[in-house]
């Protein structure tokens, strides 16, 4: 029972709760120093950079930032120029076409490779090179394959079949879908690569459930199946997304933005005001209106992911 | 010493040009010249050089578009002043034209030399293309137009066309050849938008609308060294390019006079629109070898030596900024050029414009190209409403 | 009468591993049998060759007589339970319910009454909106059953339906089943690797192992009567206690030289000369005190290990030097370290011989 | 045995015509339509995928004449290595005229180091977020996945500032803080959901036993992360092989990547492009992601499956 | 005796979500104490404040008299085991056992000796080179243990080390955890939702739900007096048979009028008055045939579902209008149907206040 009195008065010194100091700093210190290079990068890179960019958005700022504030002129001029409202209808078009034909070429493979196919590595291998080669690449490729005169089109006049068009490239209306070919043909293997891993995620009796019930094999996969591969999905999505906001090599690289004005995107409008133009203002201008369209998009999945249960 | 010069004269006919920079430097100072070439101009190199000098990491001369890129570079003390290095030179007293200088000079300090004059007034045509349709080759641009109907009826393409930048500075070059001195001097000069609504303007606008319905996406060539080649096999009868065109004309076997003709200011004018490029030595960080300061200095005195800017020139298709040196190895397009340099040099766009402004006007020229949908009004309104805005 | 699933000669490789061989199994109409063996022993792929999602390498299968050994699932007249559920997770339980019907063009009103009726049976209406992701285990069972009855099948499969649930749920889920099939009067075939489940709810439980059916008969045969040491040894928990020795007409000799009379063993066959053999008795056969009084065999036992169950308690000893579990009302108090006195009912043990382990 | 297991009760009917019942596994014609169908829409697509791979070879061997008047699909009439040769030891950029070669060296120098080091720091963060979460790390996290979306090109500028004011413009070290940065995102999602997708109680048991941190993360968790490090290595690799951007501006003049020379011999502004040349170069230059996803491609996959499955 | 483990007013909240609230425990030297609730109600939370893995939102833990709320878990003298036995996967069972140690920077000596030990103590000797892959369940969870077992510590912590496992390796094991625990008299607290495992194993039950232990006491006390009606439903399987009705002194009635005498009934508090309430009886309490003479209640019941168990058989009926389980020899023979008469052996029965739920 001594024992018990001198715990008792150890319980009075003992500390009852710790400090707020410690609590913020001392627990789990070694995990928060680790984590010291990813809360820099996020607070100076990630939120200081996009501060940054949006109040120098809003000077005159030119070659080197300054703070001489304009309000929102950056912004009239902005959409009162056409080459940028041409950029984000380009951007809708293509991003929309893009992320749909991607998506859904991307599961379309998947099933055909989840139908244990022979060679399937090889296929898989096939489909899936192109995404190790740079924008830079794949636009010089295709410029050179879709080129009128040097590629497709010229090879197969030249053969005889005279009346053989493809011109996509250098077709205001069409060259859209001449970036479209490369994009997908860049990025449609790594889109199947996720859809497999999440088709073989699905629980095999799932399928033989199915079977059971004399479901046949396309209404699973679309009714059944599909749905239930929300987590790739919403990979799949963070990263085709994130590449078609960003589109920019791809378009330098095969039409530099032509035939005339009509294959603009925004990240090349940014790009080439800041530098190009020496205009960081309005480059920024841009830009953050950019941050704001994906922070329209975001916000919505990030509330579902992290916020409402506390799913990990 | 090495001394490190960044440029973008990456093709064949600017590399040799920048060697011949290399090889006098080199020779005369026993220094290294440290070559960083990096393609793609405006886009590509331009965001690199500005990055390496902003951040710390200068190169010890880079070359940039003569006008008003560095500007505010030098505003932040970043480019060396010149003015001491070259001093007893007596600079002014040898430059073709003082408006060259212009540029470089800021708060009475001197932190550029421009090393040769490019124009971009030029009308090109094509021998071959005329012999087919049996005409004589036009002396002047309303010729040049009249003669369209029969190329078209041969198959010929009236006008040849690279693809993005080229159509850049065809309003300069028909408004210096249509509209004349004044409306150059008022627009590009004073940022007149009046004179760019008034009717000198309109003909220029005009003719670019002829130009338009002449050309299509898909007759345009990737490059404009594909539509030079064009000209040398007569499948294009003519072609508004820079001088440097040349230079790829003559790579490939051209012969002026021969195979192709050349009309400055179009046959119209007597003055050329002038621009070029220059050097700059940015200011080198404390600590940096005392060597390669030198280094800068001596290759500063040396780009503008008769020696270097003779063989530069002569390798480049460009005109020298001086005139004190013989150029009897000119072919016949510089000696025409030469010969217009004594009226005087008129400020071109990318020389009085900002690359701010020049960007808007490339974006609306490459779209009026393009659309034919925006009418010549809309083109003369919006091309004010930049000049308006230009600063 | 013709039974309602008749396999003949079924045999099935994984490429060349046999999982299961020349294997003959006739279920009569309306039959609860239950496929009980341990991990591995090609329960589910019995269970799978039936339902038609395995291809069966050799032999036939047949339902009320016709032979589907290459019809499709939906064709055999099958409905089938998983172990994890394998509801569409993104349908609501109506929705789950009528998949399979919607799909195959049935009328709307068909379907509706068909749902409801099999939600009444469940009783699950109140769930009939709700996603699979909002059910508790149990509930969930319930619609994957809801599943198979509305397509209003002969044969119900079962795989393991309710290994995935707490000790509670199953035992409520178990006596539901069995008042389904009391019910509806399917033939039902439902694999488990629980004896309990096997036990209750079988009509006919046949025991695998390694893909062979080492016993097939109803509850009660097979645990007093276990064909040989394997069935014997796998039901019943804790297991049958097994002494080897030697049997010797109507005396067995422990190893240790423990001697047992056995004269109140019913033999299948008369033992003659002596033989290597097995003796087996269940925890519940050896009885303590009184009651192990007038046995054929009574012992003195120190008691090592107690462990009390609640409504009764078993307790650890050792008997001729082998480890002895028994089972005792908890009413009877016991305490390690205590001396008892125990007795073997051996008319309800078992003998096996130790050569060819069968029952003797 | 198996002779207790047949029927105990009523003898089963036989079929009268089990002699030709079916029996055995069911009889398969080696072309089904299905099987037509996928396999000629899986030829069409390789077809796709394969045509630029070909065009490229094949015309990297072609001679220039051949190129302007022959055909596309045409093979090599007399294949040569000319352009390759060209391309890796004497196509000149400006004045130095030595190729590809000396990029790729740069280029190795570059990529070796910012794949490890950004390849780690995901790795820290992605366990860090799992296993030690403190306050706020979520949202650090959600930013992080927002940054992805932004980009490159505006973030150049104040890069530039931020990597001067630590002196590290223009060097290695620069170059491989700013593809770590960028590298972030990605990564760290997929080992964050890689790390998720592991067993909290072996964490837990490693802290039992006295583990810290560091411990945890080299001896029990690394070694477990084989597939996700996989996946890791090769979106890096070819990302930052892949990179002129960053290369050019903040690895400083001493390590110019391969991609620099490859955009100055394919974009030089003026005169006839030498396209077999330009497509040996972009051959070459590919070359290393390519070997990269070749040799690990099956890794690659089951990599993929454990990062990017899990929400 | 200083208590080994004592819990002060432990709360911990995850966000908003309180899940243990003021939870005081004091667990005495060598004791072996189980946690038993359902799923969710804060078992793994509790054992994982105690092991120093989650931070308490308030409240103190001591071990062995030493405040250790805010030590490390390596700091606190405890071993644990997990019910994923989370062994590391790359390194072979020696190193799995070493690693802690290891991490201590002990010696080499000193280190290959309690591993020698502990491999001796659990009879994994000839597993100690092999990588937990190639080792079975139990063998791994055998592992665990010893994982805990070389650190030499005061107190061991299972978190349902046995839920992975099959029936047959779980009572296996159980029994070899209440040897270590015979043998090593360490303080063990041991979280299981299982009740056999808690009966068999505890020196006292700590009954939870919802973060709020219901009942400490020994396993004979919660099974034949639990305290309130949630710990009389949850321990026993099958369930006590509950029966609403009111009490009147010594006579309840259940809601159907039957009545039911309790004068045999040993109550805590004397019933005053009328009041509404549940009588609980264990389906082994309740007799059947001849037995059933003699008991404080008989009645006539028809028996509607049979579930024979091997060892004995469970038996539905139904009882003032209220189903019924009971428990019986498999001796006797049962069917479906059938009418027998039943007794309730009310002393062995519990009262329970309808209102508060607490025993009577
Ligand atoms: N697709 C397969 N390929 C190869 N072998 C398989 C396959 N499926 C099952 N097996 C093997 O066949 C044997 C029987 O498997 P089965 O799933 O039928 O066992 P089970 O009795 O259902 O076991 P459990 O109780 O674990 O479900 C096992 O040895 C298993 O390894
Ligand atoms: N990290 C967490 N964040 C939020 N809530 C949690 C977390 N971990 C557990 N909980 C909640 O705390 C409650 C208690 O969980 P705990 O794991 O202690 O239950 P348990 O009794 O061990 O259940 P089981 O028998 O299923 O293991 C549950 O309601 C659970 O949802
Ligand atoms: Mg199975
Ligand atoms: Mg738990």
């Amino acid at each position: 029972m001594a024992d018990v009195a001198t715990q008792q008065s150890r319980t009075k010194t003992a500390p009852h709760r710790r400090n707020f100091f410690s609590k913020l700093f001392l627990h789990n210190l070694s995990a928060k120093i680790a984590a010291l290079p990813m809360i820099a990068t996020v607070l100076v890179i990630f939120v200081g950079c996009t501060i940054w960019t949006v109040y120098y958005s809003f000077t005159n700022s030119r070659l080197l930032p300054r703070n001489e504030f304009v309000g929102f002129d950056q912004y009239a001029r902005l959409f009162g120029t056409s080459r940028w409202n041409v950029s984000i209808t380009n951007l809708i078009m293509y991003g929309s076409m893009s992320l749909v034909l991607t998506l859904t070429l991307g599961f379309l493979l998947a099933v055909l490779m989840d139908q244990k196919v022979r060679f399937e590595s090889a296929f898989r291998t096939i489909m899936l090179y192109p995404f190790a080669l740079s924008f830079i690449v794949t636009g010089l490729v295709w410029q050179w394959i879709m080129n009128p005169t040097l590629g497709l089109q010229g090879t197969f006049r030249n053969l005889g079949w005279t009346g053989f068009t493809f011109d996509w490239i250098s077709n205001p209306r069409m060259v859209l879908f001449a970036l479209l070919i490369a994009g997908l043909w860049q990025g449609v293997g790594f889109c199947m690569i996720l859809m497999l891993a999440g088709l073989r995620g699905v629980d095999e009796e799932i399928w033989k459930a199915a079977r059971v019930d004399g479901i046949p094999t396309w209404r699973t996969y679309v009714s059944v199946v599909l749905p239930m591969m929300r987590g790739v999905l919403v990979t799949a999505v963070v990263i085709i997304g994130s590449g078609i906001v960003r589109l920019y090599d791809l378009v330098v690289a095969l039409t530099n933005g032509g035939p005339g004005i009509s294959s603009e995107v925004p990240a090349k409008y940014v790009y080439d005001y800041m530098f190009g133009g020496g205009n960081i203002g309005q480059g920024l201008a841009a830009a953050s209106m950019m941050l704001l369209t994906v922070l329209i998009i975001m916000i919505p999945w990030a509330y579902l992911e992290f916020g409402g249960k506390g799913r990990r | 010493a090495e001394l490190e010069v960044t440029h973008w004269w990456t093709s064949a006919g600017e590399a040799a040009a920048i060697a011949e920079f290399a090889k006098v430097f080199e020779e005369e100072t026993g220094n290294t010249w440290v070559d960083s070439a990096l393609a793609g101009s405006g886009t590509g190199a331009n965001p690199v050089i500005i990055s390496r000098i902003i951040g710390g990491d200068p190169m010890g001369a880079t070359q940039m578009n003569t006008g008003r890129d560095a500007e505010e570079l030098i505003q932040a003390g970043l480019m060396r002043d010149l003015t001491d290095i070259v001093a007893d030179l007596d600079i002014d007293s040898f430059y073709v034209d003082q408006s060259l200088l212009e540029p470089c000079r800021y708060e009475g300090g001197l932190y550029c030399l421009p090393i040769n004059i490019h124009s971009w007034d030029w009308l090109w045509l094509s021998t071959a293309a005329y012999e087919k349709i049996g005409q004589p080759v036009p002396t002047n641009w309303d010729e040049y137009v009249a003669s369209w109907p029969a190329l078209q009826e041969a198959g010929i393409l009236p006008f040849a066309l690279g693809t993005g930048w080229p159509i850049n500075g065809i309003p300069g070059v028909l408004m210096a050849g249509i509209g004349g001195t004044d409306l150059v001097m008022q627009v590009n000069r004073d940022k007149s938008a009046d004179a760019v609504r008034g009717p000198d303007f309109r003909k220029v606008a005009e003719a670019m609308d002829m130009l338009r319905s002449v050309v299509s996406p898909e007759t345009m060539v990737p490059s404009f060294g594909d539509a030079g080649n064009q000209l040398l096999t007569g499948d294009a009868a003519g072609n508004i390019h820079g001088d440097w065109l040349q230079g790829d004309l003559q790579i490939a076997g051209g012969v002026p006079g021969e195979d192709y003709e050349c009309l400055p200011a179009l046959g119209l004018g007597t003055q050329l629109t002038g621009g070029g490029d220059s050097f700059y030595f940015p200011v080198l960080p404390e600590g940096t070898d005392p060597a390669v300061i030198e280094a800068q200095e001596q290759l500063a005195r040396i780009l503008i030596s008769p020696e270097a800017q003779l063989k530069f020139n002569l390798v480049k298709g460009s005109m020298p900024i001086r005139t004190d040196i013989d150029l009897s190895g000119a072919n016949a397009c510089m000696t025409k050029a030469l010969a217009l340099l004594d009226n005087g040099l008129l400020p071109s766009g990318d020389f009085s414009l900002s690359s701010d402004t020049q960007k808007q006007l490339e974006d609306l020229n490459l779209e009026f190209i393009a659309d034919d949908n925006i009418t010549v009004d809309d083109y003369v309104e919006r091309y004010a409403s930049i000049i308006e805005q230009a600063d | 009468m013709q039974p309602s699933v008749s396999i003949k000669d079924l045999s099935l490789n994984f490429g060349n591993v046999k999982v299961l061989e020349n294997l003959n199994l006739d279920i009569a109409q309306g039959e609860f049998i239950v496929l009980l063996g341990p991990s591995g022993c090609g329960k589910s792929t019995l269970l799978n060759c039936i339902a038609g999602l395995l291809e069966v390498s050799d032999g036939q299968i047949f339902i009320n007589g016709k032979n589907v050994t290459w019809e499709e699932p939906k064709d055999r007249g099958i409905g089938m339970v998983f172990q994890s559920y394998a509801l569409y997770p993104q349908m609501s339980v109506e929705k789950n319910l009528s998949f399979g019907l919607r799909v195959a063009g049935m009328k709307k009103e068909e379907i509706n009454q068909r749902v409801k009726r099999a939600a009444e049976i469940l009783q699950i209406e109140p769930l009939l909106q709700r996603k699979p992701a909002n059910l508790s285990g149990g509930q969930r069972q319930r619609v994957a059953i809801g599943r198979a009855l509305v397509r209003d099948v002969d044969v119900f499969l079962f795989d393991e339906p309710l290994s995935n649930l707490d000790a509670k749920l199953r035992s409520d889920l178990r006596v539901e089943i069995k008042r389904l099939h009391a019910r509806l009067k399917n033939t039902m075939i439902y694999v488990t690797h629980d004896q309990i489940e096997a036990l209750t709810l079988a009509d006919r439980i046949a025991i695998m192992k390694n893909g062979v059916i080492q016993q097939l008969a109803d509850p009660h045969t097979i645990y007093n009567k276990p064909v040989n040491l394997y069935v014997a040894g796998f039901i019943g928990s804790p297991s049958m206690n097994f002494i080897n020795g030697t049997l010797e007409g109507q005396l067995f000799t422990a190893d240790d030289g423990t001697r047992i009379p056995v004269g109140a063993y019913e033999f299948a066959v008369p033992p003659t000369g002596s033989a290597k053999a097995v003796l087996g008795v269940r925890p519940e056969h050896i009885f303590i005190g009184d009651a192990a009084q007038g046995m054929p065999f009574t012992t003195e036992a120190e008691i090592e290990i107690v462990e009390p169950m609640g409504s009764e308690t078993l307790a650890w000893t050792k008997v001729a030097g082998i480890p002895v579990t028994f089972r005792c009302s908890s009413d009877i108090p016991l305490a390690a370290g205590q001396k008892v006195t125990i007795g073997f009912d051996i008319a309800r043990g078992s003998l096996f011989s130790a050569q060819t382990e069968s029952r003797l | 045995m198996s002779q207790t297991a047949t029927m105990s009760g009523a003898a089963p009917t036989t079929p009268s015509t089990s002699g030709t019942e079916p029996r055995g596994p069911r009889p398969k014609p080696f072309f089904t339509p299905k099987k037509i169908i996928i396999y000629t829409t899986l030829f069409f697509f390789s077809l796709y995928f394969l045509f630029p791979l070909y065009v490229m070879v094949v015309t990297s061997l072609k001679s220039m004449p051949e190129i302007r008047f022959g055909n596309i699909f045409a093979l090599p009439a007399a294949p040569n290595f000319d352009a390759w040769v060209k391309a890796w030891t004497s196509a000149c950029t400006g004045l130095t005229c030595n190729g590809l070669s000396p990029g790729f060296w740069n280029s190795v120098r570059i990529t070796i180091p910012s794949t490890i080091v950004s390849i780690f720091i995901a790795a820290v963060n992605g366990y860090a977020l799992v296993n030690w979460r403190f306050k706020g790390s979520e949202i650090f996290f959600s930013i992080l996945i927002f940054g992805s979306f932004i980009p490159y090109q505006v973030m150049l500028y104040p890069l530039v500032i931020i990597t001067r004011e630590m002196g590290i413009f223009g060097s290695l070290q620069g170059v491989i803080l700013i593809h770590t940065i960028f590298g972030m995102p990605i990564l760290t999602l997929l080992f964050r959901n890689y790390f998720a997708s592991l067993p909290q109680e072996l964490f837990k048991a490693a802290r039992v036993d006295g583990a810290g941190f560091w411990r945890i993360f080299f001896e029990i968790m690394l070694p477990m992360s084989l597939p996700i490090f996989v996946v890791a290595l090769i979106l890096q690799v070819t990302g930052i092989w892949n990179d002129f951007l960053f290369g050019v501006v903040f690895a400083g003049t001493q390590n110019l990547p391969m991609t620099v020379q490859l955009n100055n011999i394919v974009n030089s502004a003026q005169g006839t492009p030498e396209y077999n040349v330009n497509m040996a170069a972009t051959v070459l230059t590919g070359l290393v992601p390519l070997i990269i996803y070749f040799v690990s491609g099956k890794l690659f996959v089951r990599g993929v499956a454990a990062g990017a499955v899990k929400g």
